[in-house]
C-alpha cells in the first residue's frame, strides 16, 4: 500500500491510471514505449467467446477532437487470449481486466465461467458496445437486462466484476443503481457515444453500420457529469474516463468521483499520455501535501468552500 | 517503432498541392522503403490525430524527405511549419516493401499515381544501390507531372493523364502487359492499385501494393485500419494497414469495401 | 417559392438556414453584421412569461471544440419581447420563431395564449433547457409529459409549433413520436448534452448549478446522429442543429433528416457563418445541379448505391 | 463594431510572460480608451472562442498595440504567430473609461494590477493629450514591474509587491487615501478591483473599474459574461461585461460570485 493505491472494493491497483479497453490492444505494442508495470491496470481489447473479424472498413472517422469508431469487437477470441495474451501481460505489475462481450445473456456467463480460473484480475462487463448487431449497447440501456447480465456472470465467477455502462440513457443514475443491486463490485463508464457522419459526396453514412460510437477529449464535459451523477447514486467504486487527456482531466475525474481513471482515444494521440498523467497526479498531490490520492476521491461532490 | 522528436529542416514547394519536407533527427534513422511515419501536425490537438506520411527519400544517417499532397486541415498545417520546428513522430512504421524474394537480374515494374510516388522513390533508390537495372517505371499523374528526380535513372515514362486522355492503368495495359516482370510494385489511389491488381494476378506476377486506410493509433492497436485479405480458399478476414501492411501483394486484397 | 424554399409543415422558410436560440440574442447585434432577411428564420433567446435574471456567473466554459453554457433563460420577458423586439425584427424578411420555455405546464399554456395573437411566425417550445430549477429538461425526457406540454401548447394557440428536444435520452424516437402524436408541426433538435466541468484547484464544479449545457463542433457527430434517428421515427419536418459550422455540417443535417438546420455556438466563432453556410448549401447544390433543396432532405436514409 | 482583418506588424517580448503586438488596419481604426477587441486565435478552432485583449495603445491611425500577458492555449498561439499574418478580430467593443464627466483641473488617481495596465496605458495617452496634468498612477506588480513608458510622464509610483511584501491596495490605502481625488479609474485582478471600489466608495469617490468576465460571443448575445450589479436598493441584475462594461462604477458592482 502507498499513496497511490487504490482499492476498488477487492481489486487493489499500484495507482488509478489504467487505460481502456480497445485502446491499449493487449499491451505489446505499448511495452515499446513504457514499462506497463506503471499502469494501475490494462483493460484489454473486448473479447468474445469466439473470433471476431469486426465491421467493414472504414472503421475510423476523425471528428473535432473526437474519433467515431466502428471496429465492431474485432478479437482473437477468449481462448487465443488465454494462451498467448496473459502469459505476456503477466510480466508486468499490474492488474489485468478482461473485457468481456456478450451476444446473449448466456454468452457472458459462458465468457466468465471460461475466466474464471485464468490468471486474470478482474472482468469487466461490458454492456456498452454500439458497433455490435446483437446485444452490446441495449443491455446497457435497459436496468433490467443490465442486472440479469450482471446476475449471470456473478453467477458464473469468484472474480472481480466491473460493469462497463453506456452513456447513451437518460438517467444513468437508475442503470448504475440496478448493477449495483446485482452484486457487481465496480462500475466503469462511460463507453462511446453513439454518433455518425455522413459523406456529403456520395450522400450516405460513411459508415457500413451508420452509427458508431464517439470518444476523445470531445466527449470529455460528458463522461464527467456521468461519473459525478453515478458517485452519489451508488457505493461501489467507479473507473471514469472518457476524453482523458491530462492529468487536471484525471484530477477532474477523480474530484468528481472516479477511484481510478482510464485513458482510451488519447493513448493514440501521445502513447505516453499515461504515464504522464500518472507524472501530473503525482505532482498535483505533493504541491498540495495531500497524502493519499483516497483523499481526493469524490471531493467535489461535498465540498463547500 | 519509436517516439520521436525531429527538426523540419527543409520545405520545399513542388506545386500547388504537393511540397517535400526534409526531417532531422538527432540520432541515425534507419528505415525500409515502404515504411512510413505518424506525424502529430498540432500541438492543439487540431487535428486530433497523428498523420500517416511515408519516408520518401533518405537524405543522410540522420535526415529524411517526405512528400506530402495538400488534403485537409492535417496537410495544410504540415505546409505552413517553420524550418526548426521540432516535429513529434512515432516511426518507423509497418513493413514496407519485401525485397527479399527478387532478383537483381530479372526486370521489375514500379507503377505510381500521383503523391502514391512518395515510398517509391525511397524504393527506387534502394533497388538502384543494389544494383538493380532492369526496372520499368511508370507514374501517372492528373495534373503536370512531377518528382522525377531518382526515378530517371532507370526506364522511366510519365503520364500525365488529363493531357494524353489516358490512365496510367491503360498505359500499363496498353504497353507494357507482356514483358515478362518478376513482380510488379506499386503505390496510388485505390482503384489503381485494384485495377493492376486484377492485371497481374491475372498473368500469375506477384504485385506488392502499399494501400492507404484511415489510421487512428498507426501501431496495431486500434484496429481502426483493417483491409479485407483473402483467408483459405473461401473465407476472408482483416489485416491491419499500420502494422501488416502498408504493402500487401495484389492476391491476398479483397477490393469490395 | 424558389429552390430554397422549405415548407416546414406549414411554415415556409425563404432558405432552410436559422439560428439557433440563445445565440442570436433578438438579432439586433448581427443586423450589424448582415441583413438577416438572409436568414430563414430566426429563434429568438428563450423567452419565459416574466424577466428572468438567469444564473450566477461563471455562466461560460470553453471544453474542446464546446462550450458549456449555463445562462439560465435570462430574458426580458415575452411582454418586452412583444413591444420591442418583434417590430425590429419584422423589419426583415426572414421568419420569427419565439422559444417559449415554462416552470410548468401552465406557464407554456400561458405563453402560448399570449403570443397568439402578436406578429410570430412559429411558436419554439423548449422542453430541454438543461440550465433552470423547474421544467426545462425535465419535461423533455418523459414522453407523456411531453405529450402533455404540447397539447396545452396547442389548446392556446393556432400558431405553427416546433418542440425542441434534449438529446439527453436513451431513445428520442419515443420522445419524437409523442409530441408527433400531440400535433406538433415539426421538431427541432438538438439541444444541448448536459456536461460538466471542475476546477481542480477549488475541487468544485466550475458553475453553480454544477451542470451545464454542451454545444458547439464538439457534439455535431452526436446531434447528426438524433436527426437521423429521429427522421425515421416521425413525419414532420425536423429543425437540425448541433456543432453546425460549416455549409459541409449543414447539407449532412439535410442529408440525415433536417428540412432546415440552425447554427448556434459558432455564431460567436465566426459571425458570419449563417451566410456562409447558405453561400456553401448554393454551390453544393449548383455544382451537382441539385434543382431544390427538398432533393437532398433524409438522402442519406434511402440512398443505396 | 465591426468585423475586421488586421495584419501583426511587430511582436515584442517584455518578460518570460507578457508580450506587446501590434496590428495594422487597411483603413483606420478609432477607438476609446477601456475599449477591447475579440481575436480569433487559431484557424483551426483550438481555442474554439474568441479571446478579449484590451486596446492598449494607439500607434497611428491604423495601427494599434495590444499588452498581452500568456495565460494559456489561445495567448501562447498569439505569442508564437508571426510577424505579418492576418488576425481576425471584431472591435472596438465595449464602451471604454467615462471621461466627459471629468475635468482637467481635478486630481485623477489610477490603478493598475499586472496586466491590468494594459487598457490603462491607452486610458493614460487619451487624458495626457486632453492637458490632464494632474494624475497619479500606481501600478501593482507581482514580479518585475514593467510597462513604464506613458505613465511615467505623470506621478507615476510602480509597487513591486514580492520584494516590497506589500499589495497595491494596501499601497493606495497608506499613501494616497486622503488626496481629493474627483475620480479613480482602475484595471487588474478582481479582488483589487473589490478592494478598491470599497476603499473608495466609502469616501464618496467615484471608482471606474474595468472587469473581466469569460466571454463567448463578445457582443452581447450569449449572456455568458454576466455580472452582478445592484438594482434598486435592495436587488440585483446583471449587465454584460461585453456590451454594458467591461467598465462599471464601483459602487454598481457586487463582488459575491
Ligand atoms: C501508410 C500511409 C502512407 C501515406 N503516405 C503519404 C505520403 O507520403 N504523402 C502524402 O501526401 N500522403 C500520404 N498518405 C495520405 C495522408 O496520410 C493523408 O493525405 C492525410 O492523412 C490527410 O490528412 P489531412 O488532415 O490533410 O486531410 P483530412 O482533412 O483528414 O482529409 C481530407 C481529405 O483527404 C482524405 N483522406 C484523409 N486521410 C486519408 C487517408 N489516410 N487515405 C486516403 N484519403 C485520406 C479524406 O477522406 C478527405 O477527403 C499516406 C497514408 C497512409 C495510410
Ligand atoms: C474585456 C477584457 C479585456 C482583456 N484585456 C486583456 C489584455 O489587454 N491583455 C491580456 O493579457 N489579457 C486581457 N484579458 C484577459 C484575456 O482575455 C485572457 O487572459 C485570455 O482570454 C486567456 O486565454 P488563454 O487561452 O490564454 O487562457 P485559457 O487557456 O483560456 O485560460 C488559462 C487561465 O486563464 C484564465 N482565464 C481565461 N480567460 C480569462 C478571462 N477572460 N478572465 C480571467 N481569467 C481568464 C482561465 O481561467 C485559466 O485559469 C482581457 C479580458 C477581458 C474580458
Ligand atoms: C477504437 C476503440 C475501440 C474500443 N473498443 C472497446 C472495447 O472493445 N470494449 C470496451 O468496453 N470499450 C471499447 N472502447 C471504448 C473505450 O474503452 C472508452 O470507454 C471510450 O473510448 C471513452 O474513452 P476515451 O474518450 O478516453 O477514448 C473502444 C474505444 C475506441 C476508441
Ligand atoms: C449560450 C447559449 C444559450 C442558449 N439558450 C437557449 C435558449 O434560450 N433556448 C433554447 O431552446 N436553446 C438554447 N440554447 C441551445 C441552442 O439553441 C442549440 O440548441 C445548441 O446550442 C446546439 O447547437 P450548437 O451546437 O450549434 O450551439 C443555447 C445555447 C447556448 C450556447
Ligand atoms: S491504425 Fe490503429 S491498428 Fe492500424
Ligand atoms: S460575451 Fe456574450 S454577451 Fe458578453
Amino acid at each position: 500500500m502507498n499513496r497511490f493505491t487504490v482499492d476498488l472494493n477487492g481489486l487493489i491497483l499500484n495507482n488509478p491510471v489504467t487505460v481502456a479497453s480497445g485502446t491499449f490492444g493487449f499491451g505489446r505494442e505499448f511495452s515499446e514505449f513504457y514499462d506497463l508495470s506503471r499502469l494501475g491496470a490494462i483493460s484489454v481489447k473486448g473479447l468474445t467467446l469466439e473470433e471476431r473479424l469486426g465491421n467493414p472498413s472504414p472503421r475510423i472517422i476523425e471528428t473535432k477532437q473526437g474519433l467515431i469508431n466502428s471496429v465492431g469487437l474485432q478479437n482473437p477470441g477468449v481462448e487465443y487470449f488465454i494462451k498467448h495474451e496473459i502469459p505476456f501481460l503477466r510480466e508486468f505489475d499490474t492488474k489485468i481486466i478482461a473485457n468481456i462481450n456478450g451476444d446473449n445473456i448466456d454468452d457472458y456467463g459462458k465468457m466468465a465461467q471460461r475466466l474464471s480460473y485464468e490468471d486474470v484480475d478482474s472482468l469487466e462487463v461490458n454492456i456498452s458496445c454500439p458497433n455490435v448487431k446483437n446485444g452490446g449497447m441495449l443491455f446497457g440501456t435497459d436496468p433490467d437486462i443490465a442486472y440479469q447480465v450482471v446476475k449471470r456472470v456473478l453467477e458464473n465467477t469468484d472474480k472481480h466484476v466491473i460493469v462497463k455502462l453506456t452513456p447513451n440513457v437518460t438517467d444513468i443514475k437508475v442503470i448504475a443503481k440496478a448493477v449495483e443491486e446485482a452484486g457487481a463490485n465496480a462500475i466503469s463508464l462511460v463507453n462511446t457515444f453513439s454518433g455518425m457522419k455522413i459523406d456529403i459526396h456520395s450522400q450516405k453514412p460513411v459508415l457500413d453500420r451508420k452509427i458508431g460510437g464517439l470518444s476523445g477529449p470531445a466527449i470529455k464535459p460528458l463522461a464527467l457529469k456521468f461519473v459525478y451523477d453515478v458517485y452519489s447514486a451508488v457505493k461501489i467504486p467507479i473507473i471514469g474516463m472518457g476524453g482523458i487527456s491530462n492529468s487536471e482531466d484525471a484530477i477532474e475525474f477523480i474530484l468528481a468521483g472516479a477511484s481510478a481513471i482510464a485513458v482510451g482515444t488519447y493513448n493514440f494521440v501521445n502513447p505516453l499520455v499515461a504515464v504522464e498523467i500518472y507524472d501530473g497526479i503525482e505532482k498535483y498531490m505533493t504541491d498540495r501535501g495531500i497524502a493519499t490520492i483516497k483523499e481526493l476521491i469524490g471531493l467535489a461532490n461535498y465540498k463547500k468552500y | 517503432m519509436k517516439l520521436l522528436q525531429a527538426r523540419i529542416s527543409e520545405i520545399k514547394t513542388i506545386n500547388e498541392e504537393v511540397f517535400s519536407m526534409r526531417l532531422e533527427f538527432d540520432n541515425s534513422f534507419i528505415f525500409r522503403p515502404g515504411q512510413f511515419i505518424d506525424i502529430k501536425v498540432s500541438e492543439w490537438d487540431s487535428p486530433l490525430l497523428r498523420r500517416p506520411i511515408s519516408i520518401s527519400r533518405k537524405i543522410s544517417e540522420n535526415e529524411i524527405e517526405l512528400l506530402i499532397k495538400i488534403q485537409g486541415t492535417g496537410t495544410k498545417q504540415m505546409r505552413k511549419k517553420m524550418i526548426g520546428t521540432e516535429v513529434d513522430l512515432i516511426g518507423p512504421l509497418g513493413n514496407g516493401f519485401y525485397l527479399d524474394d527478387l532478383v537483381k537480374e530479372l526486370p521489375l515494374l514500379i507503377v505510381g499515381g500521383g503523391i502514391g510516388i512518395a515510398p517509391l522513390k525511397s524504393l527506387v533508390n534502394e533497388l538502384k544501390s543494389r544494383g538493380y537495372k532492369n526496372i520499368d517505371i511508370v507514374n501517372g499523374f492528373r495534373k503536370e507531372p512531377y518528382g522525377k528526380e531518382g526515378f530517371d535513372t532507370f526506364n522511366y515514362h510519365e503520364v500525365d493523364e488529363t493531357k494524353e486522355g489516358i490512365f496510367v492503368t491503360e498505359f500499363v495495359e496498353n504497353n507494357l502487359l507482356n514483358r515478362p516482370y518478376q513482380q510488379v510494385l506499386a503505390c496510388g489511389p485505390k482503384p489503381m492499385l485494384q485495377i493492376l491488381s486484377k492485371m497481374f494476378n491475372e498473368k500469375n506476377i506477384p504485385i506488392q501494393i502499399s494501400m492507404e486506410e484511415k489510421m487512428a493509433c498507426g501501431i496495431g492497436v486500434c484496429l481502426g485500419c483493417a483491409i479485407k485479405v483473402k483467408k483459405d480458399l473461401f473465407n476472408y478476414t482483416y489485416k491491419k494497414v499500420c502494422v501488416d501492411g502498408p504493402v500487401f501483394y495484389g492476391d491476398e486484397v479483397i477490393f469490395d469495401e
